[in-house]
């Protein structure tokens, strides 16, 4: 099994399009060195993204912020402006896992890990997130929601890596929030997953607003429904109750060792509605 | 193929090893370095057995590669002690009776010193989240987080 | 945290013994070691040439096993041994006294080894040795098992229909008359019965009659089982492994490779958690095995799916109970109906179940009856008073409706039922002093059971019985040169054993705690030790040192006697030293335990005692548990609030490990009350075989769980003491499930409760709004 | 003569006589009487019992004694985890 880690993208992107056999990408390595211990998987390849200073970094970028595909959930936490622009985004990524797992895992590993549970996806689409790919044909830019395509399959070409996301510019009041389901407090995999960012203008009507549900699906869900049912409303009861609906009706679950498709699908109202009113506590406070 | 030759600081002193590809910092510290202080409870990052810092990072190291850390600082449980005296978590650990058959309790006290180094003063719920990917099945937490706390009010003293 | 009430009532008893070290809280001996990452578990074991072994498991929950082609995986280089059930002599069927309860040396070979058929999902079909664990795991994959694949059956009710695939084809009910001609996977039917239950029924203003359900569950300690073995040409064979008994591992070892013991040593390394599944073999024979003919040292460690997926859980079962009172309270009958899953061999503890059930109450008339099922499970092991919490959770469940129907306190329904000393325990004989009603007081007399709650909060109580055990125990006591005691018992140290030994030596030889240096001794050091298991290893370890210490003091009064020309009637031992009584005084001065070690070989060589005993007069320990819990109605979740434990330690030799016993027992039970489960596919397999998914408690899944020592004093210990391990973990499921239904008005009647099933029954009565 | 009573399944092993008034005064005598009575139960009292004499519970254990009027009980032996 060969080890590499380039210092440049291109040097990440010519290994990986010439890899024979199997290659992977490591950024946190908190999904693939499991599955790779547990014989699910054995690459011939392993191509390290950390010593890109592109994967690493966090900065402003067109009014909105870059975020590096290998910037691990713990550094986020540590990032006071990002954190305050976006309050979901950073608290989903420090969802993943325990402390010691936050100290690795990362934005990037957690969407190409393919899983539609993973905790930052939903957070990322319900900003509007956007990924920046490079590959052998150059760089391109696909909204978060495009990359994943189900369960262990993503819209990635060969040799094309997750490079970095970019977060929108943030209009004035302003917020995201992102909830999950699990049995125990910490360490669980989401059993439903839900993400809503949302704007408010001065008489606190919601203008805009988007909605993610995870765990609910064979992929990540962006659910318009939801959305519009809370556009133009205060979310008071009645647009709750339509958020709700809307949500569950966008629920495609399956029953497994995790959650029931009743529950995963009664649970994801719930969790849509609570994660609106997060954010639209926080929309009005952010001037 | 060849193994990978890495140079490293382990606990301060300056370690070089020869590790495959596919084992981990866990692997290299138990099976090659003689380090058997960081335990295997999972080889998954559920348990926190192996808990480690690296570059003053609280990483579990069975989910770290031998050979991505190579040039970097290593902290183990067996460099917590400075000599002849013990940390004041050690300390206070055996004092609270903090453990009972001992195996999470490397772990564990890896992970409280990183905790209490961000947080001098944490309140039971942030010791108890900080904590959760320690797993301990002997001691139902109350005594590891009392100690904890106490430790703190210790350094706090200075 | 000093502030918290964790400590002692007692009763004043403590037998007349000097009250030194033993109940205060020394620091361990082995404490430095465990926190500077310097302790030896057993995966931290290594020998120069050592092998790396691993094993093939079947992928299948049933199947006949046809062929093994071991060839290509002995052709790999690296290879140095490969092993399948041809390296193990079949063995008779025959009931010895293991770890829970009777195990048959016939399944024992073929649960470490599959013969005819792989019983379960994870059933060893052979192992490897191999110079890396690389070569070892792509030997695996080059061992050609033909399988032929059986129908399997997991669920324990569904095991026990006539049409339901059979496990073993000799295998016949034992216990029902006439004997079957068929055979069944019904292994055994048991059965309890004290006066006429149904002339009891009669009698009763109520009956309440329920069925439970409850899944099995793990152990869950963090360490993985390991061994690490060494085998000479002239077949002396040392054994390294992570172990409750390494005596116990020394006669499985022996029978099953037909070792003489004598030539078996076996040492226990430090042990990272047990709980009942470290009383029997899995690697231990495997490893010996392979290194007998590899004529290398051989070291297996089990990935945690292996533990999970190969090593004993404890049953799940399901449980039918039914209770009748008078209509002021008094329980007068109680029957119950208890099925058991064994795992692929017989032998549930389905037998201590039906003697539990109904142990905390004084009830005329009882019946248990009892099946020890098996079906394509891991076989159990056992797992903290085995068969005891299943039982009494279901029992307390229909106690705290009863009290409902009744309109009674909780509290006092229990306290007026009660067992006490004098009582017939439900199983036969009479308890002598007991402290049960003691914990019902204490508990009532908390600032917590007096605390209101709110809505969607509930709170819980339930009471808990553990028999306890003693048996052989052997210790020895070497005094050394300058004085310094070594102490050497053989029964493995899991939560603190060597802090309470040690603090009973010190006391009974009047030295320093810190002069005592207690080791757990391999089996060629000390005398036969039983195992580490049935909350016998404080009780009788110090009844053993009492023994040993009486020896050396015995020893040193003669010698003293000798050296002063004096009758026995002119010393006695005071304070750690021969005191001379009398005009004697006048002439000679006392001598210290020290002195006379100075000069032993003058005055007749070294000075040592040896405690060998069948330490019998365990007393049985009672414990009661308070509960606040909330849930939150949209989504199923339940949150603990806050916890309190009361249990009668008799006398609590070292207390802050006796509260350890407590709160690890507590949050142990509240995973098997709310989300620990052995979740099978229709597959046949394992789902969840990992921590992650498993999901055991975690440090923010819970609150302090406040300890409250009761020390009613056992008269057959010369300390008072009792056993203490087991008994926490019978009261939190019946606890839980009771301030569930406070919570939520439901009685949940199938464990775990766990939010999908919570959340659908506040759905059906349309109660999962805030 | 002290009352013996079996406890569990040994019952089945005695055409279901239960109780017994022995002469025994300690375990050894108690399990000879009773094998005499019943051979069957003789092999299994080898096998391993509890024997509780006036309360108190021993196992594997045959010196104990027996006093004219205590009440034993012969119970499935108790081990734990």
């Amino acid at each position: 099994m060969r080890y590499e880690a380039p210092d440049s993208l291109e040097g990440a992107v010519a290994l990986l399009a010439a890899a024979q056999g199997e290659a992977r990408v490591l950024a946190g390595g908190t999904d693939l060195l499991v599955q790779m211990r547990a014989d699910v998987l054995d690459p011939d390849l392993i191509v390290d993204i950390k010593k890109i200073k592109e994967t690493r970094a966090v900065s402003e970028e067109k009014g909105g912020w870059r975020i590096g595909a290998a910037v691990t959930g713990a550094e986020l936490k540590e990032h006071a402006r990002l954190k305050k622009a976006w309050p979901g985004v950073v608290e989903a990524a420090n969802l993943i896992g325990s402390t010691q797992v936050q100290g690795r895992a990362t934005l990037g590993g957690n969407l190409c890990n393919g899983s539609p549970a993973a905790d930052s996806v939903p957070a990322l689409i319900a900003a509007g997130a956007v990924a920046t790919l490079v590959g052998p044909k150059g760089t391109r830019d696909l909204p978060v929601e495009d990359v994943m395509l189900g369960p262990r399959k993503l819209a990635l070409g060969k040799g094309e890596i997750v490079a970095s996301f970019l977060l929108p510019p943030r209009p004035a009041r302003s917020s995201d929030a992102y909830l999950r389901f699990i049995p125990r407090t910490e360490m669980d995999i989401a059993v439903v997953g839900a993400g809503v960012s949302l704007t408010v203008d001065g008489a606190g009507l919601i203008t805009a607003a988007r909605v993610s549900l995870g765990a609910v699906a064979a992929r990540v869900l962006l659910v318009a429904e939801a959305a519009q049912a809370i556009v133009g409303s205060r979310l008071d009861v009645p647009a709750q109750e339509r958020l709700e609906a809307a949500a569950r009706a966008a629920c495609r679950p399956i029953d497994d060792k995790r959650g029931t498709v009743e529950f995963r699908t009664q649970v994801a109202g719930v969790l849509a509605r609570r994660a609106a009113l997060i954010a639209l506590d926080r929309a009005r406070s952010n001037n | 193929m060849a193994k990978h030759h890495i140079e490293a600081t382990v606990n301060g002193d300056a370690v070089e090893f020869l590790c495959e590809t596919e084992e981990t910092l866990l692997d290299v510290l138990r099976d090659t370095l003689n380090l058997t202080g960081s335990k295997e409870g999972c080889a998954s990052g559920d348990c926190g057995a192996c808990s480690v810092m690296l570059d003053g990072r609280l990483v579990c190291s069975c989910l770290v590669l031998g050979c991505e850390v190579a040039g970097r600082k290593v902290e183990t449980i067996e460099g917590m002690a400075k000599g002849e005296s013990l940390h004041p978590l050690q300390q206070q650990f055996l004092k609270s009776a903090a453990l009972q058959c001992g195996i999470c309790t490397p772990g564990v006290l890896v992970a409280s010193k990183a905790l209490l180094e961000r947080s001098p003063d944490p309140t039971e719920t942030e010791v108890r989240y900080w904590l959760a990917g320690n797993l301990c099945r002997c001691t139902g937490y109350d005594k590891i987080v009392s100690a904890v706390m106490d430790a703190a009010a210790t350094l706090r003293k200075g | 945290m000093a502030e918290r009430k964790n400590g002692a009532e007692t009763n004043g008893q403590t037998n007349g013994h000097p009250q030194g070290f033993v109940g205060t809280r020394q620091i361990r001996p082995d404490g430095v070691d465990k926190v500077t990452g310097r302790a030896r578990f057993g995966a931290d074991f290594n020998l120069p040439g050592q092998l790396i072994g691993r094993v093939l498991r079947s992928p299948h929950p049933h199947a006949r096993i046809v062929s093994i082609d071991t060839s290509k995986a002995e052709a790999l280089p690296g290879v140095k041994a490969v092993i399948t059930r041809e390296d193990f002599g079949d063995q008779p069927s025959e009931f010895i006294p293991a770890g829970e309860m009777m195990m048959n040396y016939k399944d024992v070979v073929r649960n470490v080894m599959a013969r005819e058929k792989a019983l379960y999902e994870g059933h060893a079909v052979a192992a490897v040795a191999a110079t890396s664990t690389a070569i070892a795991r792509r030997a695996l994959k080059l061992i050609d098992v033909k399988y032929e694949v059986l129908p399997h059956v997991i669920d324990v009710v569904l095991a026990m229909r006539p049409d339901a695939p059979l496990l073993h084809d000799d295998l016949f009910t034992v216990g029902v008359e006439p004997k079957p001609e068929k055979p069944s996977n019904i292994a055994k039917r048991v059965e309890i019965k004290v006066g006429d239950v149904e002339a009891g029924f009669k009698k009763a203003d109520l009956i309440v009659e329920r069925e439970f359900k409850t899944a099995p569950v793990h152990q869950g300690y963090i360490e993985p089982h390991a061994a690490l073995a060494t085998v000479s040409e002239d077949g002396a064979t040392e054994l390294w492994t992570t172990t409750q008994g390494h005596f116990i591992v020394r006669a499985h070892c022996a029978r099953l490779l037909g070792l003489d013991m004598g030539k078996v040593r076996v040492t226990a390394t430090e042990i990272g958690g047990g709980f009942g599944g470290k009383t029997v073999v899995y690697l231990e024979p495997l490893a010996i095995a392979l290194s007998r003919k590899a004529k290398r040292p051989v070291k297996m460690v089990m990935s945690r799916e292996e533990v999970f997926k190969a090593s004993g859980p404890t049953s799940g079962a399901t449980v039918r109970v039914k209770m009748g009172a008078t209509r002021d309270g008094k329980f007068v009958a109680a029957f119950a109906e208890l099925k058991y899953q064994a795992g692929a061999f017989q032998g549930s503890p389905v037998q201590p179940g039906t003697m539990c059930a109904y142990a905390p109450y004084d009830i005329e008339h009882v019946h248990v009856i009892g099946y020890d099922v098996v079906s394509n499970r891991p076989k159990v092991a056992a797992y903290r008073a085995p068969g005891a919490p299943i039982s009494e959770y279901a029992v307390e469940s229909v106690v705290d409706e009863i009290a409902k129907k009744l309109g009674l306190d909780p509290i006092e329904l229990r306290m007026m039922n009660a067992a006490h000393e004098g009582t017939k325990a439900a199983y036969g004989p009479k308890f002598g002093p007991i402290g049960l009603e003691e914990t019902l007081n204490s508990i009532k007399k908390t600032e917590h059971w007096n605390t209101p709650l709110r809505k969607w909060q509930g709170r819980g109580v339930a009471s808990g019985f553990w028999f306890n055990i003693g048996g052989e125990t052997s210790v020895s006591l070497t005094v050394n040169e300058d004085g310094t005691i070594s102490l050497m018992a053989g029964t493995p140290d899991i939560g603190g054993l060597r802090a309470a030994l040690a603090s009973v030596a010190a006391d009974e030889l009047g030295v320093p705690y810190d002069k005592v240096r207690p080791i757990i001794g391999d089996t060629g050091s000390v005398s036969f030790n039983f195992l580490t298991g049935g909350s016998r290893s404080a009780f009788s370890g110090s009844m053993a040192i009492v023994e040993a210490a009486k020896q050396i003091k015995n020893e040193l009064l003669a010698r003293a006697c000798k050296l002063w020309e004096a009758k026995p009637d002119q010393v006695e031992w005071k304070d750690g030293a021969v005191r001379p009584l009398g005009a004697l005084g006048e002439k000679v001065k006392p001598m210290t335990i020290a002195e006379f070690a100075k000069i032993s070989g003058k005055l007749g060589g070294p000075i040592g005692g040896v405690g060998r005993i069948n330490a019998q007069g365990a007393g049985p320990s009672f414990g009661t548990h308070l509960v606040d819990l909330e849930v939150d109605p949209e989504t199923g979740r339940t949150t603990i609030l806050r916890y309190t434990v009361a249990q009668d330690a008799g006398k609590a030799l070292h207390p802050a490990y006796v509260e350890g016993q407590f709160q690890g027992g507590a949050v142990q039970g509240i995973g098997w009350a709310l989300n620990e489960e052995y979740i099978y596919g229709d597959d046949g397999k394992l789902q969840n075989a990992g921590f992650l998914d498993y999901r055991m408690p975690v440090a923010s899944d819970v609150p302090m769980i406040d300890a409250i020592l009761v020390e009613v004093g056992n008269p057959k210990h010369p300390y008072g003491v009792r056993g203490v391990g087991e008994t926490p973990i019978v009261p939190p499921l019946g606890a839980i499930a009771n301030a569930m239904e406070n919570a939520t008005g439901i009685r949940f009647t199938e464990l775990p409760m766990s939010p999908p099933k919570v959340l659908k029954a506040l759905q059906e009565q349309g109660r999962n709004k805030p | 003569m002290a009352r013996v009573v079996l406890i569990g399944n040994l019952a089945q092993l005695t055409g279901g006589v239960a109780e017994f008034q022995l002469s025994a005064t300690s375990v050894k005598q108690l399990f000879q009487q009773l094998a005499e009575l019943h051979p069957a139960l003789g092999a299994h009292l080898q096998e391993g019992v509890a024997v509780a004499i006036d309360g108190q519970i021993y196992q594997d254990t045959l010196f104990e004694p027996i006093g004219p009027d205590s009440e034993v009980f012969v119970l499935p032996q108790i081990a734990g985890g």
